[in-house]
């Protein structure tokens, strides 16, 4: 019942560009992981993860999603940075009958209009990033927001999201500036965010952006002055690029934290062993996304897509990333996310130790329900 | 004293064999004057004892020394001077800038002052780009540069190309008042009038060859041939 | 509170002092990329990665070897003026007879090389490097507070900037160094060492992107990337000044800042191109560039 | 009495009296290999190869042909791609229409870029189509229509003059194929017409051919149009082998690669851009699974190309004795 | 302006109060010169006198800042140089210019091309240009190249080229022809060829020449015009200029020529 006798995971990802840290080579690692993990067959049948760098670019993605499919019998992809890629190889696997778990790519359009009946999300996407660090920052007295803006779709939909999720919660939204992608000085709109007074600076932007506006905050005085950073798409991979001494008192959202109890610490250290990095929720959401998988597999009897996507939406995802998940009819995997608050210097000396946990998002309030979502698959 | 001596050169520009052993030499204080029609390789001998252009083979020797393994940014240091055919003045620079531009090699050139006195069209547009001059105040300004540097032994290609008589006339007497002062010249002409008032010895260049050599004294003897050879 | 189009006065003096910080690693960038240019023909795409690699160096110095941002504000230019001048000398020396278009595209690997390997060994996210203590804190100047350090940055770009301009433009050697732009082969018959020259002048340029990049490293995030966007805006900076015009690069350098930083104020989404739409409109204008002679 | 050289430049190589026949066989061979090889390898690949060798040649006649480097013409493939994808995705446009749009968009803006960039030359000229073409890429990561970083996704394919289901892999390739070759023939054309002529002239002595009357700047215009144009069809083309477009394809990297291509093929010949495509694409294609670092090979084989063959591949064989010995000769 | 024979031919070129100025320097001023059909019309002065500027303004290659210039009467102040060409006003450069990597054929029919309309048509196969052969070939036999046809224009000597220059200019037929130092850098016999050939097409043509070849400016020129320091020193046929006490001194120096 397993095809070609072999069950073959494809984690696809940027390992050479912009989001190479992000999830990067270390997916690849934790995807293995998984596989050890779960004993390293599945049916009595070996499993293989197999790599690819989409260097960002959804043709280079595609053409390599059709080889891995047509010839080289890979069942499933996995990780898939950058909406561009994410949606291109969804739709594409939909077509060839394949699953697809993403983790890397943020955009809620995977499990909205463009959604697939093989297609999951795991780990986040812009809406419970949005919720997480909006609604939970509003209930501690951040309640007025300025937002930092990357302009462009992402950054849009994220400084949407967290507005409406401020607004909802009672706080105000008191102005927003729109930076382009890939500003380097952020010295102006600081200006700006630090005239405005409000409480909370919201950066919905990414990467080296978020990186060097937090930076630069930090040499304007806005974080001494009161005012509080909060970034919207930030990994503790950054954070550690950054520094702790740049980043302190940065409020985040991520759905995991290697530092939270004893299993995920015991999961971070074996990470770290074979990484040299702790995890974060790219790493630990493509772990999790393996071991599902495999779990389906085992429950289905087959590797048979069609069968594999009902486990997948059946079975619920307990593992050392999620508790309780469980995958709702467009595809989307829902779990707690976690509102973080990066440590000050020297407050605590366990390398890797940055954040503070302040407050547990439940994942069907962090999530957008499902029945809202646009997608066709969900039927009410 | 032989001040240049050149045996058997060889010369090539890539595949293309242009010099097939040329001797000449030059006694100190001498003005020798190279004729030959176009691209019979005056141009070329004069780059090839330059050190411009370098596959070449043969002897070359200046005031006793042997001049093929010296690197082209040392032949100036020993004494040689060049004037090329297109002149080369820097556009970038002003007339003054060009003027000061190559390093003095040795005491005895030419001061400013008096390079000016003798070209008093570069003075007057000193501080204007080099090539915004004429094609005549190009080649004054082209000669001018060596004079300065104290260079014993000056190479001049075609110095008349395309100027005025009156100038031609005036660069003229430069190079007599310059053989007074003992400097040795090897200078490559076409403009055989102008050149029979400031040689003393002539060569005969064709493809690539000496093939005569004579005195001043000499000349109308070889009327004849030089009338076959060039034309004239 | 005054205003000027809606924006209080004193918030507007605040942009336009960043403006002109901005602006002044627009200059000393653009002036590494004209005195390159000016002098070899060759336009350096390499220049942003450069100028990455003096941040890089500087970060390298500090981690490794425990040298500070002073010495490193000396050594790490001098680093990568050092690998300019070894690239100079064993590859792009062998390009300057041929169309610049090849310099333009043998940079253009370089970069990506020199880009990749960094990523290689660091991967993308940045590296924090803090600005030396002297210089921390900030100064209240009523409108705005001016961290120290983006003061420094102006001083030393307009100190250096100054210098390499007396240096090329009123001494000696930068008599040579244009010349030799022109006609290498007669500058050497003339008994100058031109070959040297031409390396020393590549890792010149070089050098003032890494000094750039020791600058930039306390205020940006030490990351591979962070030249590689620059570049572009760089170019256009030099265009607008006038190819080749190391005065306009300087100059212009310093005006796009400002512009910029007052687009980032009026209408920041189009902060990015501004630069781009006024160099198209320069060049319908004036083709050779507000600093250009004409070609 | 003859005034010549003192002896005769670099040795002539004479053509070999049946290198004509042996050019046409060559070909039929080529034409014959492309008939053949989606049954051999992989169709989605072939096309991709086919899509970036077209964009390649429509970029050497500019380069190749005018001496124009454009450091922006991602702008004219991944415009079209856009302009395509949106008008079969979202007008419901046949895909032979939705092609001709994207054509139609890239000569627009191939003509608003060409205005302002040839007023310059050389490494001027460069330099503002990378600037322009970085204006383009800005507008497109925030228009409306493009979906940001997200890119246009999921675009039908349709069917082609309405009956040929274009879904099928091979039907697609033998249209590509068919897109390929005409734009090729296209290409063929205009550098050996009178035009090509004149556009020769200009790149060996622009102020001579003004002073002969022709003006200058419309010729490299309409040169520049044509070589935009037919980006266009290449990338119109691309949107639907892959059925999406995305930002990739407009940013400066992708002007980049399109130069890579090119240079490492052969600049002026006009096989050169297709096997330096085909090196590109094949070695992406491999390094995206292998353990190398895309980005810095990519910048040595640039590199190592303009060091030790920068007449390329095909150019560096039309230059050897063989190549001469077949009657080939490059343009540059 | 003396005429210099009893019934003066039209004029075809003139230009008043000529001026152009570079930055602070003034390279041309007020230069009044006509130039007639049928007429050689030398233009002869110090280097640096502004003949080449000259040829510039008149051609448009520059633009004037002062002054008015009238081709065949009509104003062409304003006009753009590609235009003044099809207008029938084609110059050779001083320094030769023809296009080095196209044979001697084709340089020829590159001119001939924008007469014959055969210029724009992208969509023609090259040999449509045939039909340019013959005409391209008796002018090439004029002036002494057909050995050379197929010759790239690069391996051709430095006088050739010049004489490949001038047959390219004469396959435009142009009304008015100016040349900037067409015998420099000749030998000897191709100078007469070249100076035939100028004599010949003047015949109905007008030719506005810069040459310091005074032997030939002597022998085929009918009026001579003297610039120095960008203005008019004396105008007038050879025997009256050359005896010019000033044009002795700036120009021709105190011996014969
Ligand atoms: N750079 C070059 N590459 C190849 N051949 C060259 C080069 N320069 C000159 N030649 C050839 O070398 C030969 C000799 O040229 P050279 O310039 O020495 O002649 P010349 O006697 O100075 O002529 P002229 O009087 O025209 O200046 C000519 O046939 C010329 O075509
Ligand atoms: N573009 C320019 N900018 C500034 N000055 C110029 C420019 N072109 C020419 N000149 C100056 O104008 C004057 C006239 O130059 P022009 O070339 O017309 O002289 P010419 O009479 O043709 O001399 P020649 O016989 O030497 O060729 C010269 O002094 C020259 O320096
Ligand atoms: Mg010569
Ligand atoms: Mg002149």
């Amino acid at each position: 019942q397993v095809s070609d006798d072999l069950v073959k995971i494809g984690i696809l990802n940027d390992q050479s560009g912009v989001y190479a840290d992000f999830g990067g080579k270390y997916s690849y690692e934790a995807a293995l992981m998984a596989v050890e993990d779960y004993g390293g067959s599945v049916l009595g049948k070996k499993v293989e993860v197999v790599t690819a760098d989409h260097q960002n670019k959804a043709d280079i993605a595609s053409n390599i999603a059709r080889q891995w499919y047509d010839t080289e019998q890979v069942d499933a992809i996995m990780e898939l940075t950058t909406s561009s890629v994410a949606l291109a190889v969804q739709a594409l696997s939909q077509e060839k009958k394949k699953v697809t778990i993403t983790t890397g790519a943020a955009t809620t359009e995977l499990t909205g209009k463009q959604c697939s009946p093989y297609g999951f999300h795991w780990a986040y996407d812009t809406h419970a990033l949005a919720i997480g660090t909006g609604g939970a920052l509003v209930e501690q007295g951040g309640d007025s927001w300025y937002f930092l803006t990357a302009d462009y779709a992402f950054g849009y939909s994220l400084e949407e999201n967290t507005g409406a999720v401020v607004k909802e919660k009672g706080g105000q939204v008191l102005g927003a500036v729109r930076h382009p992608l890939s500003t380097t000085d952020f010295s102006s709109f600081l200006l700006q965010a630090q005239a405005s007074g409000a409480k909370v600076i919201g950066l919905a932007n990414a990467g080296l952006d978020t990186q060097n506006a937090i930076k630069q905050a930090g040499e304007f005085g806005i974080v001494q002055g009161g005012q509080r950073l909060a970034a919207l798409l930030f990994t503790l991979a950054e954070v550690h690029g950054l520094g702790v001494e740049s980043a302190q008192g940065l409020t985040l959202t991520e759905s995991f934290y290697w530092n939270r109890n004893e299993e995920s610490a015991e999961f971070g250290k074996r990470f770290m062993e074979r990484t040299g990095a702790m995890p974060n929720m790219i790493h630990a959401g493509t772990y999790s996304a393996v071991l599902s998988y495999l779990k389906a597999v085992e429950a289905a009897g087959t590797d048979e897509t069609e069968a594999v996507s009902a486990k997948l939406h059946e079975l619920p995802v307990e593992d050392v990333f999620a508790k309780g998940g469980k995958v709702a009819a467009n595809g989307r995997m829902i779990s707690d996310v976690y509102l973080l608050e990066v440590k000050k210097p020297g407050e605590s000396d366990v390398p890797w130790d940055y954040y503070n946990v302040l407050a547990t998002i439940p994942g069907d309030q962090a999530y957008l329900d499902p029945a809202q979502s646009g997608c066709p698959l969900v039927t009410n | 004293m032989t001040l240049l001596e050149v045996n058997g050169l060889h010369a090539w520009y890539g595949e293309s064999h242009i010099l097939h052993g040329v001797d000449l030499f030059v006694e100190e204080g001498e003005t020798i004057c190279i004729l030959g029609r176009n691209g019979m390789g005056k141009t070329t001998t004069l780059r090839t004892i330059m050190g411009i252009l370098r596959k070449r083979t043969g002897a070359i020797r200046f005031a006793g020394k042997d001049m093929m393994g010296v690197p082209l940014h040392r032949t100036a240091r020993e004494g040689l001077g060049f004037v090329p055919e297109e002149r080369g003045i820097f556009a970038t620079l002003s007339v003054e800038e060009n003027l000061m531009l190559p390093p003095v090699v040795a005491k005895g050139g030419m001061s400013v002052g008096e390079i000016y006195e003798l070209f008093p069209n570069l003075k007057e547009r000193r501080s204007s780009p080099g090539t915004k001059l004429s094609g005549g105040e190009q080649q004054m300004l082209a000669m001018a540069r060596i004079l300065r540097t104290g260079a014993r032994c000056l190479l001049l290609d075609e110095p008349t190309e395309g100027l005025a008589p009156v100038i031609i006339q005036r660069i003229g007497e430069v190079l007599i008042e310059l053989r007074d002062r003992g400097m040795t010249v090897v200078l490559v002409e076409q403009n055989f009038r102008f050149a029979s008032k400031v040689a003393d010895r002539f060569y005969l260049m064709d493809h690539g060859q000496m093939v005569a050599d004579f005195p001043v004294e000499e000349l109308p003897a070889n009327m004849p041939m030089l009338n076959s050879v060039l034309g004239v | 509170m005054m205003t000027i189009f809606g924006i209080p006065t004193a918030a507007l003096f605040g942009q336009l002092l960043v403006g002109l910080i901005n602006g002044s690693f627009y200059a000393l960038l653009s002036l590494g990329l004209a005195v390159i240019f000016g002098l070899l023909r060759v336009i350096n795409f390499a220049h942003g990665a450069q100028y990455m690699a003096g941040a890089f160096a500087a970060l390298l110095l500090l981690t490794q070897t425990g040298i500070g941002y002073w010495p490193a504000l000396i050594l790490a230019p001098l680093i990568v003026g050092l690998g300019g001048a070894l690239i100079e000398r064993t590859m792009l020396s062998r390009l300057y007879k041929l169309d610049p278009l090849y310099g333009l595209l043998f940079t253009f690997g370089l970069a990506l090389t020199l880009e990749g390997t960094f990523r290689w060994f660091f991967g993308t996210s940045g590296q924090p490097y803090s600005p030396p203590a002297a210089l921390t804190g900030a100064v209240n100047l009523g409108f705005m507070f001016l961290p120290i350090y983006r003061g420094w940055v102006v001083v030393a770009s307009l100190a250096v900037c100054l210098g390499v301009w007396l240096l090329i433009e009123k001494t000696k050697l930068g008599a040579y160094l244009r010349a030799a732009t022109e006609n290498p082969v007669l500058v050497q018959s003339f008994g100058v060492n031109v070959p040297l020259l031409l390396t020393f002048t590549y890792g010149l340029g070089a050098a003032l992107a890494g000094f750039a990049g020791v600058l930039a490293a306390p205020v940006y995030q030490v990351s591979p990337l962070m030249g590689s966007n620059l570049i572009i805006v760089v170019f256009a900076v030099v265009v607008v000044g006038g190819m080749g015009s190391i005065l306009g690069a300087i100059v212009t350098g310093y005006l796009l800042g400002i512009a910029e930083g007052l687009t980032k104020v009026f209408y920041p989404e189009a902060s990015n191109i501004v630069i781009f739409v006024i160099m198209a409109i320069v060049l319908i204008l004036r083709p050779a560039g507000l600093f250009g002679k004409d070609a | 009495m003859a005034r010549g050289s003192a002896s005769p430049a670099a040795p002539a190589v004479a053509a070999h009296p049946r290198a004509g026949t042996l050019k046409i066989v060559l070909l039929l061979i080529a034409a014959a290999a492309l008939i053949a090889a989606p049954f051999f390898l992989y169709p989605i690949f072939l096309m991709k190869l086919l899509c970036f060798a077209l964009f390649a040649a429509a970029f050497n006649l500019l380069l190749g042909y005018t001496g124009l480097l454009s450091f922006g013409h991602a702008t004219f493939f991944g415009g079209s791609a856009y302009f395509t994808a949106h008008a079969v995705k979202v007008w419901g446009w046949p895909p032979e229409f939705g092609i001709l749009l994207g054509v139609a968009g890239a000569a627009a803006l191939g003509l608003l870029m060409g205005v302002i960039a040839i007023r310059r030359q050389g490494i001027y000229f460069a330099m503002i189509t990378l600037a322009l073409s970085q204006m383009f890429f800005f507008f497109c990561l925030q228009a409306a229509f493009t979906h940001g970083e997200d890119g246009i996704q999921s675009v039908p394919r349709g069917h082609l003059f309405g009956v040929i289901d274009l879904s099928n892999a091979t039907n697609m390739y033998f249209f590509v194929l068919g897109t390929f070759t005409l734009g090729m023939l296209a290409i063929w054309r205009f550098v050996n017409s009178p035009f090509g002529m004149i556009l020769k002239a200009i790149r060996e002595n622009e102020p001579r051919a003004i002073s002969l009357g022709y003006s200058v700047a419309e010729y490299k215009l309409g040169a520049f149009v044509m070589s935009a144009a037919l980006a266009g069809l290449a990338g119109g083309v691309k949107a639907l082998v892959f059925q999406f477009a995305t930002l990739t394809d407009v940013g400066w990297q992708m002007s980049g690669e399109v130069i890579l291509m090119t240079l490492l093929g052969g600049i002026g010949t006009l096989v050169g851009p297709v096997v330096g495509s085909a090196l590109v694409v094949t070695l992406q294609n491999y390094l995206a699974t292998s353990q190398f670092p895309v980005t810095i090979i990519t910048g040595l084989v640039f590199m190592a190309c303009v060091l030790l063959f920068r007449r390329g591949i095909v150019g560096e064989f039309y230059a050897s004795r063989l190549g001469r010995r077949l009657g080939f000769r490059s343009e540059s | 302006m003396a005429p210099v024979t009893d019934h003066e031919p039209r004029v075809v070129l003139s230009a008043r109060g000529l001026g152009k100025d570079f930055g602070g320097f003034t390279a041309v001023n007020n230069v009044d010169l006509d130039v007639h059909h049928a007429r050689i019309h030398a233009l002869i002065g110090p280097n640096g006198a502004g003949k080449t500027t000259v040829f510039n303004l008149l051609t448009k290659f520059l633009q004037p800042t002062r002054g008015k210039i009238t081709l065949l009467g009509t104003d062409i102040t304003r006009t753009r140089p590609d235009k003044v060409a099809r207008m029938g006003m084609v110059r050779s450069f001083q320094i030769s210019a023809v296009f080095p990597h196209l044979t001697v054929l084709e340089n020829v029919r590159v001119a001939l091309q924008r007469p014959a309309e055969l210029a724009v048509q992208f969509w023609q196969p090259l040999s449509a240009l045939d039909r340019l052969n013959g005409r391209a070939e008796v002018l090439i036999e004029e002036l002494g190249l057909t050995p050379y046809l197929n010759t790239r224009a690069a391996d051709l000597s430095y006088g050739r080229k010049r004489v490949l220059e001038i047959a390219t200019t004469l396959a435009l037929d142009p009304e008015v022809l100016l040349l900037d130092e067409p015998m420099a850098g000749m030998g000897q016999e191709d100078v007469q060829m070249v100076a035939g050939i100028i004599r010949e097409v003047a015949r109905h043509r007008a030719v506005l020449m810069v040459e310091h070849n005074l032997n030939v400016v002597a022998d085929i020129c009918h009026q001579v015009t003297v610039l120095q320091r960008g203005e008019i020193l004396a105008h007038g046929d050879y025997a009256t200029v050359s005896t010019d006490p000033r044009v002795r001194t700036a120009y021709m120096g105190t011996e014969d020529a």
